[in-house]
């Protein structure tokens, strides 16, 4: 493991733009990587992770510059050097695998020709030879038709097989430092582990240094020797992973998994008649069949969670209760009289019933519209509410959603953070005063701990308001602490349904064991244990 | 996809010849008031009515044409008898041949400054080239040309106007208009040239251009290779819709460089309510811009894998 | 020539006064107006003060002129003097009295036209992207038709059916116009239409207009906003264009467009004169721009055009 | 440019009103003299003459009825011979008729130029001429002098002589016919084909298209000693008139018309060529509608006449290229002009005077222009409202597409500009124009002392009572008339150094009466 050392950073200070003011973002960062080693560097959003890793290759994203400390690669001091040495550098010795690897990969050219570029334009092996080693790295990747897939386009191929592709690509050159930059969490959880399990192997095999940045512990927990916990650009500890997951010693790395300790309490007393009833609901976008006979209950102030990878037809699910798309077959029942199908013909009413809170806060609110039009309008409309009543109402939503009224009542939602935006989504569905609300992945794009917020607001909201909540996410973990009632779908169809106790003991539905299985644990053996056992099943 | 295209097209063909006869009608005057002008009385004027058949009603002379038009035949000019398709058969290859020469000295110039301009940005270069366009697009068509004949022609570097005729070789041809040409050029490049910049720094933002980087690539391989075949689409249809202002929008400068070209043949025809010629142009006009528009978009498909590779 | 030095000069004044007074704003101002000065490039200030400029001298016009507009003062095309600092034009009229009301009638009508164009255009733009379906097509159709004819001969039909008043032609550019922009806003729009917000509106009932006003519209401000500045500065050249075939401004009316096109043939004996309108054209579009170009990099560099 | 249409329009007035003119100095008819007046000397051969005109349409016909502006006039001049041409000093001089006359002023006899061959060949025949002759004629005629030649009764051949016989006895048929409507063209079976380029004329027409160019060469076999000295013209339509400058200036073409009267000072400054300007009787005019008020009241018509200066517009829109005219249709170059007539100054208290005689303390009135009337016509416009705002008179200039100006606004509105191309003959001026119910009374006005002098005169046989007759009717029509008309215009074109050209230009047409090809040199 720890040969010499590879890379060197001291006293790393990054300053970032906002306008034209710039304030610093990385403080101060210490780092030591050996050859061969990989060092897990985890922390929420704006800790600067990504932003040391870019630094590793001697590079600053536009808006960001390096304005101190050392980089020092391989004896090459990264600072100093010219641009033209710092090219040589990239993609030759240092290579990097982006997040979004469907975003990365450039869409007009195909996958062997973006692979063949690093290595022929730095010289290292002429095209044909760049071929033939893409073909064979594809392979070890194990990637399905390893010679095929190479002339496909980016489009053409699923986003777990290009985050492979986009590794194997990084892999060209046969670098000694690969910085991996969450190349996991834009996936499903089953697909996550194959590429994990990709990802550590072609590591170890090419005995290539590594920075796994992620903001998932559990993952980082499979690959990295050591981790580095970083916060606002500052160092909280660094420990080997099994030391730091024994025992963490600063707080906020133990928060960092506070959201497994949260859960709701069970629900003992028994559901109520039906809120909503979806009634062998099946739908279609044109020709393509996107839900099959879909049936479930919804019951009044229980949480519903439904379950799946994207395209398993959770949020079609929702668009047909919505009425934004009405389904070819069946029907869907509120409190127990039928919704017309589409959303035209809805009563005014029925429309306050059902809210809906999306994944996205910053596309789901319109970004020139001040939070007291934003939360204001649907009060406006369906109560009636004028003048000093709609503000005293706002006030009191925002209020509710635990936001300073005074503050933020005429902000812009650029000028708020992820979590206060999806806070703001959850104010305005409740300015309708609905029955039901449907949340669609509302907290899958926000870090741990604002995630445990946001749930906690809700759990809290339910029990004050006796709302019903139709939870859609992906996230076994969040299920587990909110959700009274689970659904799980695969494909448009309804896999496993019924109270959380009944779904998570076993025995399971085969689907529902491959879900459960895949969510990464705290234990540095979980992966490979579980690669053990599923060979073992065959 | 293309045939519905080209049916839309044919579609939009017959609107456009409906909107030019309907405005030719409201037009005051007719045909032979403008022929015989002042010397116009009554029973001339109306021998002459008479004799162009300018006595029918509007519909029965749209429906006259149109069927004449389906079958290929254009019909005569009522003001000179000849066939509109020899009156316009030259006209066509000269408005097309000065089409083609500006063009060929715009684009390359255009989207050289658009993708040096993005490469450079807010640089110094960027600023002037910037500065220059606008100031180019911001002068009359007609008042560039002066200029232009001002300092090229007067001092006798090239000819001050146009004159082609059957025996002028290819060579004697590009010299004679060269002066319309670089007119056009000065005012089309501007925009060809603010789009491609747009388009590619629009592309400068995404990942995979930061991905780019992080392989090595230099700056200008990332712009070529990179960035601009994802942004050929937008430009494709800004040079498309530019070739088709040098197809249909250069009366002006026809007329100061006496360039015997459709434009002019046009505005003549409307003026003297020729209107059978009028909706012979006014047809070619929307033709080159329907099928400029259309062939804009097939290649853009072609520069699309998203759309030419299907999953 | 002399000239060429003159006008050299007077924009590094322009340049260095806009420095001067930028500076100034960011020593004085505070807070939300400060940071707008704050980040704003040397030629945004530049195309401000142009502006400002070009306001001030089309609202004060008949303080600023020393002539009346129409008024013929002396023998034609007298050269530079100090009674007539840019002479007179062909029936001896002042030039400088001339060029100060032409940005009056000049800039107003451009205003108009523009501003009208915008307002059919775009909002047709945006409901025919938000409503989809047959009206989009039918629409797109149609404007894609009247695409097909060439603008000015377009123009020149309408105008010769109803007459060259200013209205009419502020009229028939516009019209000419809007196709353009109804163009651009539904392309724009239908880049907006899909966003959740929009979703999320239409779950709460809301109706087409509401949607365009409050949903839309300021989204898709930026690019439009961007079209405007150009827009604004074509239609002087659309004037001058219609003026070369006789359809131009109605005399005495001095508007630069028909300017340039009066004077034009001075220029081919060298005569700067012609140049002058044709300067306060181009100056005036270079400043638009630069300020549009400065927005739209605000905006997150939308595209321009 | 002009509105493409526009110069044509100009031009226009002149293809109508122009016709008979050219006898300036003749009174009696069938005084013959020799021909080519213009004594040539130092001529030489050869060369090609490019001439760039402000006119030509792509929609110019070649038929001669249809004929109307100088591009196919000139064309026209340059492969034609008609009956009878009109000397540079305006004397009739025999072409295709060598002889005219006739007893009673009813029958006229024409003899025919013999063994003269057409370009095609064929020798021309007594037949071509009345075949040429009769195509204006008859019900399905469509010509523009149709009207003219109605006075025609009968068209004959007797051996050589072509016989013409009138309705009504009238002394001028011969200047009828040099009319540039009636070339002599080739005829079978009785019909000439309009759509011919065949002529006698001077040079033959290698190509042409229309509103583009012709190019011609000469003639080998022309009968005119001494003429057509070029062995190639070339008629360019250059409309732009900047671009007809660069091309004069680069020595494209050797000879343009309509030089802008602003940049003539410039051009000679130049010293590349020089200014031709040749007076002539043709006149701009403001015609008012005489049977509706304001203008029906002569203080206010008067008041008009005293609110516009003159000279000023001489020098501006001109360029000093015409004369001040005292709102007379008769020119200096008419036998009977009245040159001693109290010439009307700018006088905005006499205008005033006038309108407070009409009850008016001031006067609001639209005027419409196009260049279309005349070039220059709206600047005209400017300077009289200009002019008039001293005197409380208020004129809106309405500037009017040039398009369609002569149908929709030319005697359709009661106040606009127009144009005339002047009379040689004082009689065919008053009759065409100032007449009581005249077709052309473009100001629709009427005068009973006017009329009856107007009939008188014409059978006058005594010289001074008939000059006194047109004297009182031109003081009529100055000082009780419905048209303002402040200036006679020079025609002005611009002649490359190189080409020579005689010492006495025709004054009946522009471009030397459409005869430069023929009559001008390579110096």
């Amino acid at each position: 493991m720890s040969g010499d050392i590879l890379l060197k950073i001291e006293d790393l200070r990054i300053e970032g733009r906002s306008g034209d003011t710039w304030s610093e973002i990385v403080k101060g960062v210490d780092l030591t990587l050996h050859r061969g080693e990989v060092l897990g560097l985890i922390g929420e959003s704006g800790a600067g992770k990504s932003t040391v890793g870019l630094a590793a290759m001697g590079y600053a994203r536009d808006g960001c510059r390096i304005t101190g400390g050392t980089i020092e690669f391989d004896g090459i001091d990264l600072r100093r050097t010219s641009e033209a040495q710092r090219r040589g550098l990239r993609g030759k010795r240092i290579a990097y695998v982006a997040q979004s690897a469907a975003a990365s990969f450039n869409p007009a050219h195909r996958l062997i020709d973006q692979y063949a570029e690093g290595p022929v334009t730095h010289g290292v092996m002429g095209r044909d030879k760049a071929e033939e080693d893409a073909i064979e790295l594809y392979r070890r990747m194990q990637l399905p038709d390893p010679e095929g897939i190479g002339f496909r386009y980016p489009h053409q191929v699923s986003g777990g097989q290009l985050q492979r592709a986009m590794t194997a690509m990084a892999m060209a050159c046969r670098p000694d430092l690969i910085i991996f930059d969450e190349p996991t969490t834009a996936l499903d959880v089953t697909t996550q582990i194959e590429v994990l399990a990709a990802i550590r192997d072609i590591v170890r095999q090419f005995d290539t240094a590594a920075i796994y940045i992620t903001h998932d512990l559990a993952v980082v927990a499979q690959a990295a020797d050591r981790i580095k916990v970083l916060l606002r650009g500052e160092e909280v500890e660094e420990a080997e992973t099994r030391a730091m997951l024994a025992a963490p010693r600063e707080d906020y790395t133990k928060s960092l998994w506070a959201v497994r300790s949260f859960a709701r309490p069970e629900r003992t007393d028994s559901p109520g008649a039906a809120l909503v009833s979806v009634q062998g609901v099946s739908a279609a976008y044109g020709k393509v069949p996107v839900l099959e006979d879909v049936s479930f209950d919804l019951h009044p102030g229980r949480t519903m969670a439904v379950v799946g990878e994207s395209g398993s037809g959770k949020s079609t699910t929702a668009r047909v209760i919505t009425g934004l798309l009405p389904p070819s077959a069946g029907t869907v029942l509120f409190e127990g009289s039928p919704l017309p199908p589409a959303l035209k013909s809805r009563t005014r009413d029925q429309l306050r019933q059902v809210q809906m809170i999306y994944q996205m806060a910053d596309t789901a609110l319109n970004p020139k519209l001040r939070l007291r039009e934003l939360i204001g309008r649907p009060a406006q409309m369906y109560l009636g509410l004028r003048g000093r009543a709609l503000e005293a109402r706002v006030r009191d939503l925002l209020a509710l959603i635990e936001l300073e009224p005074d503050t933020y009542i005429d902000r812009l939602p650029g000028e708020l953070s992820g979590g206060q935006k999806q806070r703001i989504g959850i104010a305005r569905a409740l300015a309708a005063e609905p029955k039901l609300i449907i949340c669609d992945e509302v907290t899958s794009a926000l870090d741990q701990i604002v995630q445990e917020g946001i749930l906690k607001l809700l759990t809290r909201l339910q029990d004050e308001l006796g709302l019903s909540y139709m939870f859609i996410t992906h996230d076994i973990a969040t299920v587990r602490a909110i959700a009274d009632d689970v659904v799980v779908m695969q494909k448009g169809r309804v896999v496993d349904k019924g109270p959380k106790a009944q779904i998570f003991a076993p025995p399971h539905e085969p689907y529902t064991e491959l879900l459960l299985s895949s969510v990464p644990e705290m234990d540095p053996d979980w992966l490979t244990g579980l690669l053990e056992r599923r060979a073992a099943q065959g | 996809m293309i045939l519905t295209r080209v049916a839309l097209g044919i579609g939009l063909l017959f609107v456009v010849s409906l909107v030019i006869f309907w405005a030719t009608e409201l037009l005051p005057g007719d045909l032979a008031s403008q022929l015989l002008g002042q010397s116009a009385t009554p029973e001339t004027l109306a021998a002459l009515r008479e004799q162009l058949g300018l006595n029918d009603p509007a519909p029965v002379r749209y429906w006259n044409w149109l069927s004449g038009a389906l079958t290929g035949d254009f019909g005569v000019s009522l003001a000179t008898n000849r066939p509109i398709a020899d009156l316009i058969g030259a006209r066509l290859g000269n408005t097309v041949f000065l089409a083609l020469y500006a063009a060929a000295l715009s684009v390359p110039i255009a989207l050289t400054l658009g993708i040096l301009s993005a490469l450079w940005r807010n640089s110094i270069f960027d600023r002037a080239a910037n500065a220059g366009a606008l100031g180019a697009i911001s002068l009359p068509e007609f008042f560039v040309a002066y200029i232009l004949v001002l300092w090229l022609a007067q001092t006798g570097l090239f000819p001050s106007m146009v004159r082609i005729n059957p025996t002028t070789t290819m060579g004697e041809r590009l010299y004679m208009t060269f002066l319309p040409a670089l007119t056009l050029t000065l005012v089309v490049t501007a925009h060809m040239m603010r789009m491609t910049r747009a388009a590619i720094i629009n592309l400068m933002a995404s990942p995979y251009i930061e991905m780019a980087r992080l392989k090595g690539l230099s700056p200008l391989r990332i712009v070529l290779r990179h960035a601009l075949p994802n942004a050929l689409a937008p430009i494709i249809n800004v040079v498309a819709l530019n070739l088709a202002y040098l197809i249909t929008g250069v009366v002006v400068v026809e007329v100061v460089f006496v360039y015997p070209g459709l434009g002019q043949l046009m505005v003549d025809a409307v003026s003297n309510r020729d209107i059978a010629v009028v909706q012979a142009v006014a047809l070619i006009f929307a033709t080159a811009y329907v099928g400029l528009n259309l062939i804009a978009d097939v290649l853009s498909t072609l520069s699309n894998p998203r759309l030419m590779h299907r999953r | 020539m002399g000239f060429a030095a003159t006008v050299t000069l007077g924009l590094a004044g322009l340049f260095a006064l806009a420095w001067v007074i930028r500076a100034g704003g960011r020593a004085v101002l505070t807070g939300q107006s400060r940071s707008l000065v704050n980040d704003m490039p040397l030629t945004a200030a530049f195309g401000l003060l142009v502006i400002l400029i070009y306001a001030i001298v089309a609202i004060a016009a008949p303080v600023l002129a020393p002539f009346p507009e129409r008024e013929i003062v002396g023998s034609q095309f007298q050269a530079w003097n100090a009674e007539h600092p840019l002479g007179t034009d062909r029936i001896g009229r002042d030039m400088l009295s001339r060029l100060i009301y032409g940005a009056r009638n000049t800039v107003g009508i451009a205003f108009a036209t523009t501003a009208l164009a915008f307002v059919v255009g775009s909002i047709l733009g945006l409901w025919a992207a938000l409503t989809g379906g047959w009206l989009d097509q039918l629409l797109s159709r149609f404007v894609d038709a009247l695409m097909a004819i060439p603008a000015l001969i377009f123009s020149l039909l309408l105008l010769t059916i109803f007459g060259t008043s200013v209205l009419s032609l502020i009229l028939v550019i516009a019209a000419v116009d809007a196709t353009r922009v109804f163009r651009l806003a539904r392309s724009v729009a239908q880049g907006i239409v899909v966003m959740d917000y929009i979703e999320a509106a239409k779950l709460r009932g809301e109706g087409a207009w509401f949607l365009i006003r409050r949903e839309i519209l300021p989204n898709a401000m930026a690019p439009l906003v961007a079209e405007f500045g150009l827009r604004f500065c074509f239609v002087f050249l659309s004037i001058s264009s219609l003026s070369f075939l006789g359809l131009g401004i109605k005399p005495p009316t001095a508007d630069w467009g028909s300017m340039v096109r009066d004077n034009a043939t001075l220029i081919t004996f060298g005569d700067v004169t012609p140049l002058l309108p044709a300067g306060c054209i181009a100056l005036l579009t270079v400043a638009v721009n630069f300020v549009v170009d400065w927005q739209l990099h605000r905006a997150s560099g939308l595209k321009e055009g | 440019m002009k509105y493409p249409k526009l110069p044509a329009m100009a031009n226009r007035g002149v293809s109508r009103r122009g016709v008979l003119q050219g006898a300036a100095a003749l009174g009696a008819a069938g005084l013959i003299l020799p021909h080519g007046v213009t004594s040539a000397r130092a001529q030489t051969r050869g060369g090609t003459f490019r001439i760039g005109l402000g006119h030509g349409s792509t929609t110019d016909s070649l038929d001669p009825g249809l004929w109307d502006n100088l591009y196919v006039q000139t064309f026209a001049a340059a492969r034609h011979n008609q009956l009878i041409e009109v000397g540079a000093d305006g004397q009739l001089v025999p072409e295709m008729a060598t002889s005219w006359e006739s007893a009673d002023g009813v029958t006229w006899v024409f003899g025919i130029r013999e063994g003269v061959t057409f370009h095609s060949g064929r020798t021309v025949t007594v037949d071509d001429v009345i075949a040429s002759i009769n195509h204006h004629r008859g019900e399905e005629a469509t010509s523009a002098i149709k009207t003219l030649l109605s006075a025609i009764s009968d068209v004959r051949a007797d051996g050589q002589n072509l016989v013409i016989t009138l309705e009504a006895a009238n002394a001028d048929l011969p200047y009828l016919m040099t009319d540039y409507h009636i070339p002599i063209m080739p005829a079978t079976d009785g019909r000439i084909d309009p759509a011919s380029t065949d002529g006698v004329g001077p040079y033959i027409v290698e190509s042409y298209e229309p509103g583009v160019q012709a190019s011609l060469t000469r003639n080998p076999n022309y009968w005119k000693e001494n003429r057509a000295w070029f062995d190639r013209v070339e008629i360019l339509s250059i409309l732009d008139p900047a671009a007809r400058l660069n091309a004069l200036i680069t020595g494209e073409v050797h000879l343009i018309d309509q030089v802008d009267p602003a940049t003539i000072g410039m051009l000679e400054g130049r010293g590349v060529a020089r200014i031709l300007s040749i007076p002539a009787n043709a006149h701009y005019v403001f015609p008012m509608d005489a049977r509706a008020a304001p203008f029906s009241d002569n203080n206010v018509r008067l008041a008009l006449k005293y609110a516009l200066d003159r000279q000023a517009m001489v020098d501006t829109i001109l360029g000093g290229h015409g004369a001040v005219s005292n709102d007379n249709p008769i020119g200096p170059a008419n036998r009977y002009f009245f040159a001693d007539m109290e010439q009307k100054g700018y006088d905005p208290d006499r205008a005033r005077f006038h309108l407070r005689e009409a009850g008016l303390e001031s006067l609001d009135v639209t005027l419409k222009a196009a260049d279309a009337a005349f070039s220059g016509a709206v600047d005209a416009a400017s300077m009289f409202s200009e002019n008039a705002r001293a005197a409380g008179i208020n004129i809106t200039v309405d500037r009017v597409p040039n398009d369609g100006y002569w149908d929709n606004v030319w005697m359709k509105e009661p106040f606009v500009a127009s144009y005339w191309g002047g009379r040689a003959v004082e009689d065919h001026m008053f009759t065409t124009a100032y007449a009581t119910g005249a077709d052309w009374n473009d100001s629709f006005w009427s005068n009973e002392r006017f009329d009856e002098l107007l009939l008188a005169a014409r059978s006058e046989v005594n010289e001074d009572l008939r000059r006194e007759m047109y004297h009182e009717m031109q003081q009529i029509v100055s000082f009780e008339g419905s048209v303002v008309i402040p200036m006679y215009n020079n025609f002005v074109m611009a002649v490359a150094n190189g080409v020579g050209t005689p010492e006495q230009i025709g004054s009946n047409w522009n471009l030397d009466g459409f005869r430069c090809v023929e009559r001008w040199w390579m110096a």
